[in-house]
Parts: C-alpha cells; structure tokens; sequence
C-alpha cells in the first residue's frame, strides 16, 4: 500500500505495468487529467501538507480493511499543472474484479471530498476556484 | 493556518494565535471581531471546513490542548 | 471506440498512458492478468473468430448508448498465456468518473458471461476448464 | 461448430452437417441419435449455450436460413 503526494508529474502507464506483472488477477486503475474545456490554461492545486498524507492513509487503511486488496496506491500532485496532464491516480489490485473495482471507487469518493486539495482553475479571464460539488458528498453516503 | 479562498480573504497562510477561546466557534467569533477580512473570511460557516491538528471535526470541537488549527472551504481532491 | 481481440501479448501501461494523454478528464481501466495461485503453470484461451469481435463490439456500443463517454476500448487476447502475463482491459474514457466507473465495469460483467472466451487453466496434474461462475450472470442483472 | 470441452467430447472443431431440422434442439436431437459422442456432449442441455450465425440465441430458435450453429459452455472471458 503507497501514498504520495508529490509536486512533480508522474507516468500512470509506467505505475500500471508495474502492478499488472505483480500478478494480482484484477488491476483497478482510475486517472484524473486535467481537462482543457472553455479556454482553460491549467490548474493549480493548492493541498495541506501532512494533513494529505495522514488523510489518504487513512482511507487506504479503509478500504483495505473492507476489501481484499493485494496491493492498493494513490498518487496525487500538488502545484501548477497542466491541460492534459495526470492529477492523481489510484491503484487497487485483488483477486477478484468486483472488490477491485469497489475499492477504486470508495477511495476516489473519498479523496474527492475528505482529502485536503483545493483546485484553482486557470483561464485567459483569471483564475477561480472550483467549487465542491453536492453529488460528490452525497457519493460518500454509499459506502 | 487557512487554505484556498478563505487564506486569500486572509491575507496570510498562517499565523500564530494566542487564545482562550474554549471551541473552534470561539476562536472564529474572537477572530471575527479582531478585523474585518477575518469576519468576511467566516461569514458563512456553512460555505467552511476545520481541522484540528490536522482531523477534519465540527466548529463546536474544544481547542483545549490544540496545536494546529485549519480553516479551509470544502476540498476539491481527485 | 476501439475492439481489439489477438493472441500476441500487449501492454496495459502503453495503452494507459495513451488514453491519458487525450484529457478526458476521468480514465478508467482494467486489467485481466494470469494468476499463478495452487501451481498453475498458465493457461489457454479458446475462442469464437468472428463472434468475439462482433459481441465485443456490441457491448462497447451499448455502453456508448448509456453512458458519456469519449473514448473507450477492450483488449482480449486467446491462446497461450503464461502466469503474470496481461488477459485482457477495458479502458473507458469520460468527463466524469461516474460514468468512466460504471461503463467499465458494465463491460466488464458483460465480458465476463457474453463474450465468447474459455479458458482452460494449466496445471502439473493436466488442464481444466475454467467453469463460469454463478455471481458472473448474477452480475448482469444489475444493468 | 464446437468449443471448449464440447468440441474436446464430439473431436471436431467444425462440421457440414445437411438437416431438415427445424430447431436448434431438433438438431440436437438429431445428432445425439446419430453417435454416443454427441449424445454425451449433448446429455444435459442447461450446461451448453448456443449461437446461430454468431448471435447467441436459445434451444428452440428455429434454423430457417441458418449458416453456422455453435455450441459451447458458458463463456468464461474477461
């Protein structure tokens, strides 16, 4: 199980090769990019150091104790980024699909809405915060 | 320490603080009172989120004890 | 959209990496890999030409229909696969995570029980085929 | 057409047969009369799937027209 939180891009092809060849039977994976709709330049995530790694430990601790994970990781970056470039990842492998799958998607609710980023949206007319959303707090009264 | 719109309403990441305030609600009243960005920062509680010593709680949490306090809007992680 | 059924291997990360880089947003996967539980030596995947790629290219048309999605693919490979090696993915792309989820897994639980795959696991007291499982067709009613 | 352990039992891949059958079952029935080998392949029907030209259909479908028609088990993809 891995947690980081990092300033610098990453690979999400290079992470999925690496647990596909640990034989896990079923990989998960979910990547967030950031999106270049309107006139959108980039993003740029402003986060709580310590707090964030405290925060997704806990809820990979979580899901690992409500599915049967082999492995489990969640990548989020921090900072300036740019249209098309990854956010975060998330990582879950198990024997099974279905516990794969669930648990991809209890830890992306989680971090949605529990884990301290806060995304600011860069446009040719200045910058905004993204605002929360109400289905992401409701997506957490399924679990 | 204050994240996102609530430290630019601010004007600083963080600061150090000596209170009495009992409860999170306190401190936000005393701030409150202290300066205007500060009331315009809290006005809406609701809009709000805390954490002490970096756990996510309530505004009615005790401060007694408390090292780090948090003042940041809803997160957007993901 | 893209259906690709081959007997050569392939690799998740590359694919991965190239939905990526097209920024929709939300990119989901999964990925099938051999596992090398008991001492399975590997295994054989027989299949239906022509029927495969035509049921595959009917489910990633319905999962068009019912979700908004900007791009997906399946990769399924047949014949002789070693422990560790990739089976087969699912890759859906969409503006939001829901819907990347959801299709993914619709693909999934439809692969699974309608898509004419058999596998034949290979082990040290001879093969077996693998039987389907109940909770798979279970699985398609909830869609 | 045969797979999986259905192809194994019968020891064909593929064969023309010429029928007057009128059901996918009536083809069934005829060819389980004809050798043990498809009578055993055939011996319990809720354990086999059947396609018709590709389209995966159900025992009583007629064969009107019908070019190929396969048997096998349940799929196990994915």
């Amino acid at each position: 199980m891995q947690v980081i939180v990092q300033e610098a891009p990453f690979d999400p092809g290079e992470i999925l090769t690496r647990f596909a060849a640990a034989g896990a039977g079923a990989v998960v994976t979910f990547t967030g990019v950031v999106r270049g709709e309107g006139h959108l330049s980039g993003m740029l995530i402003e986060h709580y150091p310590g707090m964030t790694e405290r925060a997704i430990g806990a809820m990979v601790e979580d899901a690992s104790a409500r599915w049967n994970l082999t492995d489990a990781l969640v990548i989020h970056r921090y900072g300036p980024l740019a249209v098309g470039e990854a956010i975060m990842m998330v990582v879950t492998a198990s024997a099974h699909r279905a516990a794969a799958f669930e648990a991809a998607e209890f830890l992306m609710d989680y971090l949605k809405s529990r884990a301290p980023f806060w995304k600011k949206e860069l446009g040719p007319d200045g910058s905004t915060w993204v605002a929360s959303k109400d289905e992401d707090e409701a997506a957490l009264r399924r679990w | 320490m204050y994240f996102a719109w609530v430290r630019e309403r601010i004007g600083v990441p963080r600061e150090e603080v000596e209170t009495g305030a009992a409860t999170v609600a306190d401190l936000v009243v005393e701030l409150s009172a202290r300066e205007k960005r500060y009331a315009l920062a809290f006005s809406d509680l609701a809009a709000l989120r805390v954490a002490v010593d970096q756990t996510l709680t309530t505004f009615d949490a005790p401060l007694a004890g408390a090292r780090e306090v948090a003042f940041f809007p809803p997160m957007t992680g993901g």
